[in-house]
């Protein structure tokens, strides 16, 4: 059965992220899923806000 | 008979006018008896839809004063009353009055209108003119004060049938008033009265048209008088407000005013004079009936001079004709013919002599005003002289007195005037008697004692609620027990009950054994509205030694039950929610205390005028120290180089004997030659530092009057200036007085008419000029009638009775020629040999040819200009003006003399163009004004007002700029805005407006807001 | 000495509030000194298991930024809550949920449309979008569920002290520390870090009466540095902000944004600042207004830049 | 929705408003009881805030009356009302709400029949408009 080791949170670095590291029967790495849960939506609300403003709203864009 | 004099005065007349001398005579310590012939105060007022020049609604303006006077405690209602006779003299009178009988207790009656529902007679309703119904019980109108009901002993079926046969005839009023206010055997009663003074406000009749069968008044259902029309425009009239024609019910879609009907006709109805307001209340009705058809009509006015001088009237002409499309027709109409299905057919001359018909399907005549109906019988009785007209005009620089010393007169039973003119006079008036009864003061007002207020502070809440059920009017729809029963259960409520009048005087003592009883902090009251019995309830907590304003009332009558009569179960749970929003609220307010300011007994009156003079001697008269500012070196004022008034009263006379009767007045001191440096303080407690020849001097006062009058405008029009031969009308007098060569020798005079004066730049009417022009006109042609005197004018305002000297003009020969703006006058200087004329050349709008003169005179008409240190005036006072730089007064009619900036007053040219006379009056009204803050020992301030939290503020100053009244100021040192609560009125804009809740208003403040909002949502 | 146990935790935010912490320079040793950071995921390793195991309570400060988006910001929300004894919403995102609340503007699907395929960058021909459980060969794998709606702190859990603004400046950060050290915090519910007055009460600009003719985009004027900017008619929203950030924004000539919140008892600070505002605007009639309002091109997206979790209209019943 | 009452506040200055609603009482005039009163002394210390808090609390539509131009009792208070209501309606807007749920009028005291009017027509108006109160937004936190 393979076993399976999570890194949650993925830490010491900007933002939110998850690594799930599948090892096969004799302990190999089979497979890693590296998950970024991070999801503001700067994209859409940005939308509609007047553009003299967008460096004062997207300057809190970092973390994803 | 004690001949010492009584401080107290009789107004005879209900309206506007005697409305306003009551409560100046009442608010300067005199008992007033306001004795009114109908049932009810009000006046034609009270009738009217909405007033010129601002198109407010007539009943928003009047209401209050009306609650006010019938609610005051030295004014004295006495309707259904006349006049029967009058002894003693002035100081000390003695009235019998004859007092119809009302048949209803005024005491008892609370006004519910079940007795009238009940009713089974019909009458038409006078007050509607006679275009819907009421009944034999009825109140005169909606809001009508005393607001009890009145019994129409003609038409009443008991009293006409069943009285004196002792048969029980009908009495329906009687079985279904729950409060017993019926009463059928009162009887007419004669009273005898002692009053120190009598001031007469009877007021007009309008004029009826009945004998001018040309016009088919009473023919035609089409045909209706302008106060008439004003009912079928009121919201609160017999078509609730609807335009529609009477004949069928249709929206009219063209409306024509014919002007002058019993107004400037020698011929049918022997009226010479003008009626002064009907050209201005024509335009005003087009407004308003072009605002009800929202773009479906067309209104034209058939007027021969557009007669609009009053403030701001001309500026209301030009609304009228370039923001409505009023059209306006210069033609005299003689006729109307029936056009088809009852429509009218007009036949008119155009400009250009073109002789026309139109159909309208509805005519207004815009009637004169006659003296009031039982005017001439009270004149006679008092002994009071009235001219051939009937009205009161009597030639005295004091435009207010009668013939018979003590009895003044004021408003429309003195003559033919617009309502602010009305109520200018009645302050007058009031002055005029205040000052004549000076001695006897405060004499027979009574002073409420105060009972002390128990502290409540920091106590919990304890609620008395009493809901009531008003007899059946709310008591009907919404199920009272069940709301008692809801609050009753409601946080801090300790106790809750059921009553049936609340406002009745028995639950006013339940109320106060109840506070005691139960220890009771804060009361609600769940009947009417408090607009009307807030003021009541809260005497009754002031009584209890509780604090007014921890009280709340929720009003499930007018908000609720009478609006909501068929849903009795959703008007409970309303009746609930408002009831449950009273309580949360009550539970959050404060104690709030209404502080007594001193005030400094004396005046500053600011320029040394006729207004300025007449306002000081008044106010001298009154026992006040006046310091007289005026700037020139001498007193006096533009009216100097006058030499006589219209109807020819020596002016130089009168100024010299004002001049001397104000430096002999001890109480006057007068500073020449002064400028104002700075002005601090508030009414009551100004400090004010004045240059003067003198030096410099720190003067205390409590108030100030404006009064810095205004200028003849220096014309750059018609060559003025550029050759001797042209002179203002004012140039003219001098020299027609001096008896000067060139006037004498004189072959051809000319007037030119608005010279300065309804141009964009200054778009309003100086008033006085047309009539000033007239006497000049005439004075020329009687020292030489070879002499030919011509007037180009745009429209003749002589107004009033001066329409009788333009009628003398013209018949002494003045040739009268109009022009229009796009073909003004010209003047030229024209070389002929050695000899250089000066010819004016004008198209004649009959000929229709341009008429060439020869002048030896050309005399401008120039305008009157407000003046010129009236910026700095306005800013030391901290008081407004109007575009064209005269004083902005508080209220056009409320408060034509105050400004919103308690503790300060005007008078003069300084407000207005205006006639001597009328500054005269102006100057006596703003001391009576200034006396009701005057003649109170202390001023009451606070109550509902806001303050700054100084901690909180942080000084952005938003609120700085926002208060109407100068109440707010910023403190450089505390770095914080404040307050003064004497001059704030609690309206809490500040507070919405203030960032940093560091402003909050008493009572209103947001947590009580929000929570109302709670309670009312859930 | 007891060492305290500090976490500082990040939800929705941008780790601006991380690393305001550190703007405290030096000082971070003296908080070193007098505490233990037994969670700080941008500085420690340490994991949601260590925060799992400990005691509730057991943590003596946590200073949680960052709104409230997703299920495991509100997972670490809850655990933290039962952890911690003093509970802080740190900065504007937890405590009115600050840049990413403007989400709240927009609806879930569309938000999620727009980055996952219509973004012209984008290359996602199927519309494959996040879920929160999808199966792979290996077993199934969990994302935090994508909320329609993002809350401040508050509304998700009892807060204890709120500290206001993007980011809470150094000094304020640096007094907090040493309130929640030597132990006197105001009553709970408090906002520390931030003054009881308004920004203008710091703001060394010149003020005289407001009445406003314009107003201006901040690209179409270069205000006088010397005279207050709403009066020059830009929209500063000084007046309705807790003052406390030494008027950053301001000394660079730029408007304040409002991060700072509202003043003690203004339930809103948008509707606040159009109670203020149109009381000052210079107009008489309704052409003038109209004309002067043209000016501001986004009012909801202006006042309400840091507050649209708890605005009255779209916040979540509290 | 057809037994939806809705729930109206109206804020009424104390002078006209208040008075043309106190007129349509003496008069009789009938009108939907969805509408409940907070007076407040003038239309201009009406707060935006009062509005949406409204809203929040459960009201479906708010109603703001207060004097003509030029008849207020406080000289030119309503001004600030009227100066407001524009931004208040664009940040309406913005919040998804619709421009419908708040009305702005100028009712004198002598307008009762006009006051009646209103509230019958935006009672109506706010039934065809539905509750306001939407549900949460999908997929929101359960709320402590």
């Amino acid at each position: 059965m393979s076993r399976r080791i999570t890194i949650d949170p993925v830490t010491r670095l900007e933002g939110h992220g998850k690594i799930e590291i599948f090892l096969d029967e004799n302990g190999a790495v089979a497979n890693v899923y590296f998950q970024i849960p991070e999801l503001r939506g700067f994209e859409k609300f940005c939308e509609g806000r007047p553009v003299e403003e967008l460096p004062r709203i997207v300057s809190r864009i970092c973390g994803v | 008979m004690d001949h010492r004099k009584v401080g107290a005065v009789m107004v005879v007349g209900g309206g506007v006018a005697g409305i306003q001398a009551a409560l100046d005579l009442a608010e300067s310590g005199y008992y007033v008896y306001l004795v009114e012939y109908s049932p009810a105060i009000g006046g034609v007022m009270a009738q009217l839809d909405k007033t010129f020049p601002t198109n407010d609604c007539s009943m928003c303006i009047l209401s209050p004063k009306l609650v006010e006077s019938g609610r005051h405690g030295n004014i004295e209602l006495i309707t259904n009353a006349g006049v029967e006779d009058l002894q003693g003299k002035a100081g000390s009178y003695t009235v019998k009055l004859r007092i119809k009988p009302r048949y209803v207790d005024v005491e008892k009656c609370v006004g519910c209108g079940v007795c009238a529902e009940k009713c089974p007679v019909k009458v038409p309703d006078e007050f509607n003119r006679g275009l819907s119904e009421r009944k034999a019980i009825y109140t005169k109108y909606a809001q009508a004060v005393p607001s009890a009901y009145v019994i129409d002993a003609e038409h009443c079926l008991y009293l006409t049938r069943g009285k004196e046969k002792g048969k029980e005839v009908c009495k329906l009023c009687v079985k279904h008033c729950n409060s017993e206010a019926i009463n059928f055997d009162q009887m007419e009663e004669v009273r005898e009265i002692n009053v120190g003074s009598l001031i007469l406000a009877s007021g007009l009749e309008p004029f009826n048209p009945k004998d001018f069968q040309n016009y088919r008044y009473g023919v035609s259902l089409n045909v209706l008088t302008s106060l008439e029309f004003e009912r079928v425009l009121s919201a609160s009239g017999p078509m609730a407000g609807h335009l529609q024609r009477p004949s069928d019910g249709q929206p009219p879609r063209k409306i024509a005013w014919i002007q002058c009907v019993g107004s400037r006709d020698v011929a049918k109805s022997g009226n010479v004079y003008c009626s002064s307001v009907c050209c201005t209340y024509a335009l005003k009705e087009a407004i308003v009936a072009l605002e009800h058809a929202r773009g479906e009509l067309e209104t034209t006015i058939f007027y021969m001079d557009m007669r609009t001088f009053g403030k701001d009237f001309e500026r209301y002409l030009e609304r009228a004709k370039y923001e409505f499309g009023v059209r306006l027709v210069c033609s005299r109409i003689f006729e109307l013919t029936e056009g088809q299905n009852d429509n009218l057919v007009i036949r008119y001359a155009t400009p250009d002599g073109v002789v026309q018909t139109e159909e309208f399907d509805l005519v207004v005549l815009s009637v004169g005003l006659k003296p009031g109906t039982h005017n001439a019988e009270l004149a006679g009785k008092l002994g009071v002289k009235l001219n051939k007209y009937g009205f009161c005009q009597y030639p005295n620089f004091n435009p207010v007195v009668t013939s018979r010393e003590g009895i003044y007169a004021c408003g429309t039973f003195q003559g033919p005037m617009s309502i602010p003119r009305s109520v200018v006079q009645a302050s007058a008036a009031a002055g005029s008697a205040a000052a004549l009864l000076n001695e006897a003061r405060n004499t027979m007002v009574q002073r409420q004692e105060r009972t002390p207020e128990r502290d409540v502070a920091g106590k919990e809440p304890r609620i008395g609620v009493f809901v009531c059920r008003c007899g059946i009017n709310i008591g009907s729809v919404v199920d009272v027990p069940a709301v008692v029963d809801y609050t009753g259960k409601l946080p801090g409520v300790v106790h809750a009950e059921e009553c049936l009048f609340a406002c009745s005087q028995d639950n006013q003592q339940n109320i106060k054994e109840l506070i005691d009883r139960k220890d009771l902090n804060r009361i609600v009251v769940a009947s009417c509205t408090p607009r009307t019995h807030e003021p009541m309830f809260r005497q009754t907590l002031r009584e209890a030694g509780l604090n007014p304003y921890l009280f709340e009332m929720a009003n499930i009558r007018e908000h609720c039950s009478w609006v909501h009569a068929a849903e009795g179960a959703l008007a409970t749970e309303k009746a609930k929610s408002l009831v449950k929003r009273a309580i949360l609220r009550v539970a959050l307010q404060e104690p709030l205390y209404e502080m007594e300011l001193g005030v400094n007994r004396s005046a500053l009156v600011v320029g040394g005028g006729v207004a300025g003079m007449n306002c000081a001697l008044n106010l001298a008269q009154q026992g006040i120290k006046v310091h007289l500012l005026e700037k020139d070196t001498e007193l006096g004022g533009l009216t100097r180089r006058i030499h006589y008034t219209m109807d020819r009263r020596n002016v130089r006379d009168y100024l010299k004997t004002l001049i001397k009767e104000v430096y002999s007045e001890p109480l006057i001191q007068v500073y020449r030659g002064a400028r104002i440096a700075d002005v601090r303080g508030y009414v009551g407690n100004y400090v004010t530092t004045v240059a003067s020849k003198m030096g410099l001097y720190e003067i205390n006062h409590g108030v100030a009057v404006i009064a810095i009058g205004g200028r003849e405008y220096k014309p750059v029009e018609y060559l003025y200036g550029q050759d001797p031969r042209v002179m203002t009308c004012l140039e003219l007098e001098e020299a027609i007085a001096s008896d000067h060569a060139p006037v004498k020798e004189a072959r051809n005079v000319v007037m030119i008419q608005c010279v300065g004066s309804r141009e964009p730049e200054r778009p309003y009417c100086s008033r006085v000029c047309c009539s000033e022009s007239v006497k000049n006109a005439i004075k020329l042609k009687e020292m030489n009638p070879a002499l030919n005197v011509f007037v180009i004018y745009r429209d003749m305002r002589t107004f009033g009775f001066f329409e009788g000297l333009y009628l003398k003009a013209r018949q002494l020969g003045v040739v009268f020629i109009k022009y229009t703006q796009d073909e003004r006058p010209e003047v030229k200087r024209v070389a002929e040999g050695d000899r250089t004329l000066l010819q004016v050349t004008v198209k004649d709008h009959i000929l229709g040819r341009p008429l060439v003169i020869n002048a030896d005179i050309v005399a401008l008409a120039a305008a009157i200009l407000a003046p010129e240190d009236g910026a700095d005036i306005a800013k030391l006072f901290k008081v407004p003006r109007n575009d064209e730089g005269f004083f902005l007064e508080a209220h056009v009619k409320l408060r034509p003399v105050d400004f919103t900036t308690d503790g300060v007053f005007m008078c003069g040219l300084a407000h207005a163009p205006k006639l001597i006379d009328e500054s005269i009056a102006q100057g006596k009204a703003a001391a009576a004004r200034a006396m009701t803050v005057l003649s109170s020992q202390s001023l009451v301030a606070g109550g509902v007002v806001s303050a700054i939290d100084q901690e909180k503020c942080s000084g952005c100053r938003i609120c700085v700029g926002l208060c109407p009244y100068g109440a707010i100021s910023f403190n450089e040192q505390l770095r914080a805005a404040e307050i003064n609560r004497v001059l704030c009125k609690g309206c809490g804009v500040c507070a919405s407006a203030c960032p940093t809740r560091a402003c909050s208003t008493g009572n209103f403040s947001d947590e009580i807001i929000l929570a109302e909002i709670e309670a009312l949502c859930t | 000495m007891v060492k305290l146990k500090l976490a500082v935790y990040w939800a929705a935010s941008c780790g601006g509030c991380d690393v305001a912490v550190l703007d405290v320079h030096e000082k971070i040793l003296d908080i070193a000194a007098v505490a233990d950071i037994v969670l700080w995921p941008v500085a420690t390793d340490h994991k949601y298991s260590d925060v799992e195991k400990m005691a509730p309570g057991s943590i003596d400060v946590c200073l949680f930024n960052g709104a409230v988006r997703n299920s495991e910001n509100e997972h670490m929300a809850r655990m933290l809550r039962e952890k911690s004894r003093v509970l802080v919403a740190f900065g504007s995102c937890a405590v009115s949920g600050g840049i990413p609340a403007l989400a709240n503007f927009k609806e879930r699907e569309d938000i999620l449309n727009r980055v996952y395929q219509e973004t012209p960058s984008t290359v996602n021909p199927e519309g494959v979008k996040p879920v929160p459980e999808s199966a792979v060969p290996e077993g199934t794998l969990h994302l935090p569920e994508f909320f329609g709606f993002v809350h401040s702190l508050d509304q998700v859990v009892e807060v204890d002290y709120y500290m206001p603004g993007c980011p809470p400046t150094a000094e304020r950060i640096w007094e907090v520390v040493q309130a929640i050290v030597s132990g006197n915090l105001p009553p709970r519910g408090a906002t520390v870090g931030a003054l009881e007055k308004s920004l203008c009460d710091q703001c060394p600009r010149e003020k005289h009466d407001k009445k406003i003719k314009r107003f201006y985009r901040t690209h179409e004027i270069i205000p006088d540095p010397d005279r207050c900017l709403l009066e020059q008619g830009l929209l500063c929203l000084g007046p309705v902000t807790r003052g406390g950030c030494g008027a950053q924004c301001i000394s660079a000539n730029m408007p304040c944004r409002g991060c700072y919140g509202p003043l003690p008892g203004v339930i809103e600070q948008g509707a606040k600042y159009i109670s203020s505002i149109g009381a000052i605007i210079d107009a008489r009639t309704q052409e003038e207004v109209e004309e002067i309002l043209a000016g501001i091109v986004d009012p909801a997206g202006t006042f309400y830049r840091f507050g649209m979790a708890t605005a009255l209209l779209k916040g979540a019943n509290r | 929705m057809e037994n939806f009452e809705p729930t109206i506040i109206g804020f009424l200055c104390n002078w006209c408003s208040y008075a043309g609603a106190d007129l349509a009482g003496v008069s009789r005039l009938q009108y939907p009881p969805n509408l409940r009163v907070v007076r407040v002394m003038c239309s201009g210390r009406v707060d935006p805030t009062f509005v949406f808090k409204a809203f929040r609390e459960g009201a479906d539509g708010v109603l703001i009356a207060g004097c003509h131009p030029g008849d207020c009792h406080y000289t030119d208070g309503n001004y600030n009302t009227f100066k407001r209501f524009p931004l208040l309606l664009k940040v309406l807007e913005q919040f998804g709400v619709e421009r419908e749920r708040v009305r702005l009028e100028w009712i004198s005291a002598a307008e009762g029949t006009v006051f009646a009017g209103v509230v019958k027509e935006f009672t109506e108006t706010i039934r065809r408009l539905g509750p306001y109160r939407k549900e949460l937004p999908k997929g929101g936190a359960k709320i402590g």
